[in-house]
């Protein structure tokens, strides 16, 4: 294998598919999936170091479970190439994250107490760790595959602790050092805003923020209050942006109050990134609106966030639904007022978040589903009242949400002498001349790659999106910083980027057997009485303790977390988190196919047991632990690390049998009689060796049947029936001794299965992809069972080992060495000739109605110049469907035409 | 059996790849086969058009068995899904032109099931002895060519 | 302990036996792995084990087949049938050989055949079973002593409303012998026409 | 969902807690049950040692009968070896066609033909797969909690034809259980033969068999049984069996459905605890406020 791995004239592409194969012999077009390593083969010195940090550990395939494994790891010790390698999958939280903040790499990074490179981990992503931390949304653990367990984890508040426990310690970064002289300008300290500079400054730009308010942060400095975002914990990740180099002009307008116009930004930056969120209120529209009272719930809150002077009335209404709304009306009730919410739809359709809106129904605020104002009335110029009419809902509008529609003569009213209106905001673009807007009042821009029609000019956020939340503005920025970065240096802006991700439904992900359920933690929260009268944070976060627990529940769906600690490691710098997958497409003449065989699973008969003791074990599993390497380093101890006294090996688990595979696999009699060899040698147990028949022909074996029965093994003609697991661990295994007529039973400390051979679960598709024929075993069909064993149906396909049938190692390499020899000879002829039996066109006869183009299998047939049917010799195989289907008879399959059939027909007849 | 010692000669279109090697294999293991089946082999059961299949009921053949791979494993990839289409057709024409359907029968056979052979030809022989002879007056004004 | 040489070749062995026991003649596949036996929970009481009543079936010992207590030891729990791995269909084989049995009226099994027979005249007469019914039926028929085994069951039954001794009064002078015309007699009738036919 | 159900003869007469408890829990889940009109017995074990053909008419007589009924449904059985005889017909006629003309040439003098188009389920396969853990954990008022019961099976529940559960190592029950919040006891026996009929005919093997089912149950608070001839076996002859294996050997054995009937919170009397011949007592005394 050695030889064959450094032999120049051969390549060997591990970690890699066919994915698809076209043409004919001496012709093979192959197209071959390469899997990425993520790490450089010709770098890495297979010197082992990465795996010593790596966080994440998984059951190791080649140990058949026996042991453990890292995310990066060499597949087995022997491997060709001995370079390592990174399970890396997609995640489903990464995947649903908008920003694709690596989840599993932070939790991770918890559960080992790794706070600060926690912390850090995210911040290569994100400056908003304990701001999104608090305030985000979470689609995330919609997803989280430990949902199928019994709650998905709590990734937010991970998140929070990350940086609750991490951040006050954690030095102040160092500037980053210039690297480009461009200069970005941007609009809009929100979180795009930010989010943007924060990347641009760390490629190596000089960035300055515009900003119209006296302070930065936008929405979440203004909009949400401080109970649930406290100010200093948002300062501080502002101030983390700018040390970085990020320059912040606060009090600064774009084209509005003298401030400089969009054209001055264009003129004095090299590009220009607008995140001026969406800020100007939408109006109620009925009457009374302008009587004192009615306020807009952004201008309320950014009132209060600024610390200024509101003053509200004892009975507040709030109209709307979404996070502003419910946002006013805590914070209306912590100045003390009697709160009620009315939305014009129900419940379940409320766009905030529905925690929030669980808060403030504890907290004691009143709900008015499915109900609109529709008139404010006052007396003397003061309100006293709002009119309202229940709504019901009608047909899904363009929202998919069903339409409220209002009931005719249910008005009611409402004492109140405040109202909040809160039915959304727009981006305020009257400053912004020369952008384009949509219909919607909000900026044009490309959803992927965030650039507007102006040239230079790029945009996100809520200014594009309508208000949305804050996570979908830090992606929007981060998306608009690497445009940025392409735009200045002269790159494509979409090529190699990814801007789909896969959908969570779409990620499989195994969940271990037996897994233990384990309560989601929820964070403890501020007594109720101090929640309803102060502005102090709400959530108090996770212990240390609650955080490790939480963190442990993770299941590592992308097994690679991302986490970069190997990266850290490996002095070659061989590790590349970013390779992709790529393909490769190669000439061939010929092919063997020799995918081998799969493992019977021996969970499909469940008499035997297993899975339901660690001392039943299938031969493979036995394989493993008497090897050199092995996780007992080739002792043969049970799972309690002991000696085993007695061994039961059973024969034909999985074969000759109509309930699983009726074939012999044939090579499990020998390694069976190999195993009781071992078991006498190493640790003189007993040995039951349960047989139906012995299969030992041929050179050698029998004689080897002989010293083993000489050894003392006690072997059992009967079929080893059932193996029950005892209460004390034992197994009893229950025959009949057929040679005695009785039944029988041993009860051992350890049970081998002699497991057979089957097809690979994936042979109808290997099948399908190499024209292959299968046997009613499931392997791939020979030529011919006696004369050609290694050639195929499909010329210049040809087969070996065991993906055709069962065999041994010996037999394995002969069969190999014929379909090598077979290989051979085809090539040196150079020239290849192809089976007589093609189907030609009478071209006079051909209608040029397609029928045969359809019907041909091949695609070998296609409508020439002149509308006739045309055969490709090369790519016809002769299969005739063509001539069934056509109407005019005018395409004949040689040696099978009409004529012939019909002679033969009438010959067999007479 | 029936008493008349009626033996129907039935016509059996094999694919090359599965139902003629399964028909080889039956032979090999010694399975007692019918001698009414009269094989012809076609390289795939996508061959045998409607015209075949009518030529050997109007040459005297009392029915007509087609024999492909199974479906996913036609040795061409979907020869015999043309097959599946066009069989069904063809019982209905063949009822309108006043024959049984059932003297047309279309299965399925891999070269390792030598017993699946033995035993859908035994059945069709039975089922078309049951039938009884095809008789068609028509036989010859029909047979044009 | 002295044996007689089984002579393969005889004319007295019947061999037509496996066909007319097993008419899908699977059985002729067994390969004596002794499945079955291992399966069968009743085994261990058995004279012959059911794999060695193959055995004999396949080789026409048919005598002794039918006098071994093997198959009344059988309660078609299935436990062979879905483990053969040649997929022989065992327990039905065994309903096979307790029918010839019994067709032959093979005396030794008497107990059992008799409470199949109890229970199908019941069937017949009523349409449905009472348990209580059945059980006297089948006491009186065999050993009319061998109830009192069962009398603490009796009235344990009795105590928890399983069965009401009023009924069971009322029944049991209809038990014994039994004539006129029953709630299934021309279903069995029919059933039985059908089945003399070959 | 709409059943037709047929009870057979054990679940009429001295199972009747089986049937009524059963009754009550299929309503508590939403089900229509309509009791086949008419019906006999299936025949039993007993059939089939007389005639083989005997032992397909009956049961297709009931077949036949709720095919004749309006409307839809499937044809449910609560007791193992009823549903083993019935779903045997069904398989056989499908592998066999001609046997079905000989059926009907016998249900003929009754006026009935069997068509083969009805499906034959069992009650478990209906809790389990029609409803679901999930219905059931939902329809949970008092849980089973801490409750440790041993589910068997029995062997005709999951042999030799039912298509829904494992032959060897069947787990709907399991699961139907861990949704009325039981502990559900490790149990390797479940679908270990209970010895069936043996017990009138022979009883020292009998004996010996339900010994060792209950021998493996040790440790649980009690047997949950689908099956009045099991639930017979487990319960009746406890003192008899304990006696056999020289060990003390007794636990309470209770229908599933009246573990569900008691999680569901239905009435006692729908349950009929008192008809058990094993005092469910210890059951009601750990689920508390018995
Ligand atoms: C009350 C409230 C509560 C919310 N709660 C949540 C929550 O819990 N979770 C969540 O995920 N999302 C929440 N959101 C939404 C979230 O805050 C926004 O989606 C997010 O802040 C949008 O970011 P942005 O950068 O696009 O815009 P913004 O955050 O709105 O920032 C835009 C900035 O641009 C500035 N600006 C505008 N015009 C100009 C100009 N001409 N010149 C200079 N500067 C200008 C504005 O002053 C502002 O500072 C909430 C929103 C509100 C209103
Ligand atoms: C427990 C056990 C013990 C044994 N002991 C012995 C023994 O002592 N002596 C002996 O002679 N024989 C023994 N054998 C048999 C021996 O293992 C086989 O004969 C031999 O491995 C067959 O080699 P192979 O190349 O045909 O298949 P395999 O060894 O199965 O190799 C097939 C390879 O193809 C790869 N592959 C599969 N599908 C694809 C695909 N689509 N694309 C790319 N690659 C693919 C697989 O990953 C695998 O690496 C034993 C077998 C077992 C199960
Ligand atoms: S990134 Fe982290 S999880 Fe992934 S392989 Fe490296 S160390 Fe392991
Ligand atoms: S279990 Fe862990 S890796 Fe999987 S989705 Fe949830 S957080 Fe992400
Ligand atoms: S540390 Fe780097 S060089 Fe060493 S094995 Fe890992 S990837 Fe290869
Ligand atoms: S080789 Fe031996 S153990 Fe393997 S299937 Fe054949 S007979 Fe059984
Ligand atoms: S014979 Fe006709 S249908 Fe078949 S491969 Fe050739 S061209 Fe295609
Ligand atoms: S089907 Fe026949 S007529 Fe039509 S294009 Fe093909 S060869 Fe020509
Ligand atoms: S299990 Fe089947 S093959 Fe094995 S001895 Fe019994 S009948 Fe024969
Ligand atoms: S069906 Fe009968 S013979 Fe078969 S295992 Fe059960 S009791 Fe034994």
């Amino acid at each position: 294998m050695m030889d064959a791995g450094r032999h120049p004239n051969i390549e060997l592409l591990s970690y890699s598919a066919v994915v698809d194969v076209q043409g004919y012999v001496g012709n093979f077009q192959v197209r071959v999936k390469k899997k990425p390593r993520y790490i450089d083969l010709t770098k890495c010195t297979g010197c082992g170091e990465c795996v010593k940090e790596c966080p994440v550990e998984v059951d190791s395939e080649f140990e058949v479970g026996l042991t453990k494994r890292k995310a990066i790891y060499r597949p087995f010790a022997q491997a060709i190439p001995p370079a390592f390698v990174i399970d890396k999958r997609p995640s489903p939280c990464k995947s649903t994250c908008p920003a694709h903040i690596p989840v599993q790499g932070y939790i991770a990074l918890i559960g080992q107490g790794k706070y600060d490179k926690a912390l850090a981990l995210i911040r290569e992503t994100t400056a908003f760790v304990g701001t999104l931390g608090r305030v985000c949304h979470h689609p995330c653990e919609l997803e989280c595959k430990r949902k199928d367990v019994e709650a998905p984890l709590a990734i937010c508040a991970l998140k929070r602790f990350a940086y609750d426990v991490a951040a006050p310690t954690a030095p102040p970064p160092a500037p980053v050092e210039r690297v480009y002289g461009e200069k970005v300008a941007i609009v809009g300290t929100g979180p795009a805003g930010l989010s943007a500079a924060y990347d641009l400054v760390r490629m190596g730009y000089g960035v300055t923020v515009y900003e119209a308010l006296p302070v930065a942060g936008g929405m979440l400095a203004v909009g949400i209050p401080a109970y649930r975002l406290p100010k200093d914990v948002l300062q501080q990740e502002i101030d983390y942006i700018k040390a970085l180099g990020v320059e912040i002009k606060l009090n600064t307008p774009i084209g509005r109050d003298g401030g400089p116009t969009l054209e001055d930004l264009r003129r004095d930056y090299d590009a220009v990134f607008l995140a001026v969120g969406a800020h100007r209120s939408r109006q109620l529209n009925v009457p009374g609106e302008d009587l004192p009272g009615v306020l807009h719930s952004t201008d309320f809150l950014r009132a209060l966030n600024l610390g200024q002077e509101v003053k509200i009335g004892k009975r507040v209404a709030v109209i709307g639904g979404g996070n502003a709304a419910i946002d006013a009306a805590r914070s209306a009730l912590r100045l003390g007022s009697q709160v009620t919410i009315v939305y014009r739809r129900s419940r379940a359709e409320m766009p905030a978040i529905p925690a929030e809106v669980d808060a403030a129904e504890e907290e004691g605020i009143a709900f008015h589903f499915l109900a609109t104002p529709v008139r404010i009335l006052g007396e003397n110029g003061r309100m006293t009242a709002m009119e309202c009419i229940r709504m019901e809902l009608g047909a899904p509008d363009e929202s998919g949400r069903r339409r409220p529609v209002p009931v005719p003569s249910s008005e009611f009213t409402l004492e109140v002498d405040t109202v909040i209106v809160s039915i959304g905001q727009q981006p305020d673009l009257a400053p912004l001349a020369g952008v384009e807007a949509t219909g919607w009042g909000t900026l044009t821009a490309d959803p992927d790659t965030m650039a507007t029609p102006v040239e230079g000019v790029f945009a996100g956020g809520d200014a594009v999106t309508g208000p949305a939340s804050a996570v979908w503005a830090v992606a929007a920025g981060k998306r608009a910083a690497e445009s940025i970065h392409r735009y200045l240096r002269g790159l494509d802006l979409r090529q190699g980027r990814v801007f789909e991700w896969p959908k969570a439904a779409d990620i499989q992900v195994e969940i271990p057997a037996g897994i233990e359920k384990a309560a989601r933690r929820e964070m403890a929260a501020l007594p109720m009485a101090e929640r309803k009268s102060t502005f102090k944070e709400v959530e108090l976060g996770f212990t240390e303790e609650e955080a490790r627990a939480e963190a442990a529940r993770c299941l590592s769906c992308a097994v690679c977390s991302e986490c970069q600690e190997c990266v850290k490691l490996c002095e070659a710098k061989a590790i590349d988190h970013n390779m992709r997958e790529e393909f490769v497409d190669l000439e061939v003449g010929t092919i063997i196919v020799a995918t081998g065989f799969a493992d019977f699973d021996p969970t499909r008969l469940p008499q035997y047991s297993y899975g339901r003791s660690p001392n039943i074990l299938t031969g493979m599993e036995f394989e493993r632990l008497t090897s050199a390497g092995g996780p007992t380093g080739g002792e043969i101890l049970t799972a309690e690390g002991k000696v085993p006294e007695r061994v039961a090996i059973i024969h034909c688990v999985g074969s000759r049998d109509v309930n699983a595979n009726r074939h012999c696999s044939r090579v499990c009699c020998m390694y069976a009689l190999k195993h009781a060899h071992l078991v006498r040698e190493m640790t003189g147990a007993e040995v039951y060796e349960f047989y139906m028949d012995m299969r030992t022909f041929g050179k050698g074996y029998e004689e080897f049947y002989e010293r083993v029965q000489e050894d003392g093994v006690i072997f059992v003609r009967g079929r080893g029936t059932e193996v029950r697991v005892r209460e004390d661990g034992k197994l009893v295994v229950r025959a009949e001794d057929t040679n005695l007529g009785r039944p029988v039973s041993a009860t051992v400390d350890m049970v081998i299965l002699g497991t057979g051979m089957e097809a690979r679960p994936d042979a109808d598709q290997v099948a399908r992809l190499f024209g292959l024929g299968r046997t009613a075993d499931g392997f791939f069909a020979e030529a011919h069972p006696k004369l050609r064993p290694v050639e195929t149906n499909t010329e210049g396909v040809f087969l070996a080992g065991t993906c055709q049938g069962p065999r041994d190692v010996p037999d394995t390499v002969a069969h190999a060495s014929a379909a090598a020899a077979q290989a051979l000879a085809l090539m040196s002829k150079g020239v290849v000739t192809i089976s007589p039996t093609v189907s030609h066109v009478l071209t006079r006869f051909c209608t040029g109605c397609g029928k045969c183009v359809l019907a041909c299998p091949y695609n070998a047939i296609s409508l020439n110049g002149d509308g006739k049917a045309e055969v490709n010799a090369a790519l016809c195989k002769g299969c005739g469907t063509c001539a069934a289907a056509c109407p005019s008879d005018a395409i004949v399959p040689l040696h099978f035409t009409d004529d012939q059939l019909v002679a033969q027909i009438v010959g067999v007849l007479q | 059996m029936s008493g008349d010692g009626f033996e129907p000669r039935i016509v059996a279109f094999l694919c090359n790849w599965c139902s003629y090697a399964g028909a080889d294999t039956a032979g090999v293991s010694r399975l007692e086969l019918p001698p009414n089946i009269l094989p012809v082999r076609v390289m795939c059961s996508g061959r045998v058009s409607a015209e075949m299949v009518l030529k050997a009921l109007l040459s005297g053949a009392d029915g007509v068995l087609v024999l492909g791979c199974h479906i996913g494993d036609c040795h061409y990839g979907s020869g015999n899904h043309r097959t599946v289409k066009r069989i069904p057709l063809l019982r209905r024409l063949m009822t309108y032109m006043g024959i049984e359907p059932d003297r047309l029968r279309l299965d399925w056979v891999s070269g390792a099931e030598a017993g699946h052979f033995a035993k859908i030809t035994t059945e069709f022989v039975e089922a078309v002895r049951a039938l009884g002879p095809l008789s068609l007056p028509l036989r010859e004004d029909l047979d044009t060519g | 302990m002295t044996q007689e040489i089984l002579d393969l070749t005889a004319p007295t062995r019947d061999r037509s036996f496996l066909e007319v026991i097993a008419p899908d003649e699977k059985l002729r596949a067994c390969i004596q792995c002794g499945t079955c036996t291992a399966s069968c929970a009743s085994a261990y009481a058995m004279d012959y084990t059911p794999r060695q009543i193959w055995r004999m079936v396949q080789l026409g010992l048919r005598d002794e087949v039918l006098n071994s207590k093997t198959f009344w030891l059988c309660s078609t729990c299935y436990a062979c049938t879905v483990r053969c791995p040649r997929g022989i269909p065992l327990t039905e084989t065994i309903g096979a050989l307790k029918r010839m049995a019994i067709a032959r009226g093979i005396r030794r099994y008497k107990e059992s055949s008799n409470f199949y027979r109890a229970f199908m005249d019941v069937v017949r007469r009523y349409g449905r079973v009472d348990e209580l019914e059945m059980m006297v039926r089948y006491f009186l028929s065999t050993n009319p002593l061998a109830m009192i085994g069962y009398t603490p069951l009796g009235l344990a039954m009795l105590t928890h409303g399983k069965v009401t001794v009023g009924e069971g009064l009322r029944m049991a002078p209809r038990l014994v012998g039994m004539g006129g015309t029953g709630r299934l007699d021309a279903l069995f009738r029919r059933v039985a026409e059908l089945e003399a036919k070959p | 969902m709409r059943y037709l159900y047929y009870p057979g003869c054990s679940m009429s007469s001295s199972a009747l807690e089986y049937d009524v408890s059963a009754r009550a829990v299929l309503q508590a889940l939403g089900a229509e049950v309509v009791e086949v009109e008419d019906w006999t017995c299936c025949g039993a074990s007993a059939a089939e040692t007389l005639s083989f053909l005997l032992s397909l008419v009956l049961p297709a007589r009931n077949l036949a009968l709720a095919e004749g009924m309006d409307g839809t449904g499937d044809f449910l059985v609560g007791c193992s070896a009823c549903y083993t005889n019935h779903r045997k017909v069904a398989e056989s006629v499908r592998e066999d066609p001609r046997l079905l003309d000989k059926i009907n040439a016998a249900l003929s003098v009754e006026n009935l033909a069997y068509a083969g188009r009805i499906r034959v389920r069992h009650l478990l396969d209906v809790l389990a797969n029609d409803f679901g853990p999930e219905a059931i954990a939902a329809r949970v008022k008092k849980s089973l909690a801490r409750l440790s019961v041993a589910p068997y099976y029995g062997c005709q529940t999951v042999r030799p034809y039912s298509p829904f559960d494992d032959d060897d190592y069947p787990m709907s029950m399991d699961e139907v259980l861990a949704a009325a919040g039981a502990d559900v006891f490790p149990y390797d026996m479940k679908a270990k033969c209970c010895s069936s009929a043996l017990m009138t005919t022979k009883k020292e093997v009998a004996l010996e068999l339900v010994g060792n089912l209950l021998r493996a149950a040790k440790g649980a608070d009690c047997i949950a049984t689908v099956c009045p001839m099991c639930q017979l076996n487990l319960e009746a002859y406890q003192d008899d069996v304990s006696k056999h294996m020289g060990e003390d050997l007794h636990i309470p054995v209770l229908y599933l459905t009246q573990l569900l009937g008691l999680a569901f919170d239905l009435p006692r009397a729908s349950l009929k605890l008192e008809r058990n011949m094993t005092s469910p007592r210890p059951v009601l005394d750990k689920l508390g406020g018995g």
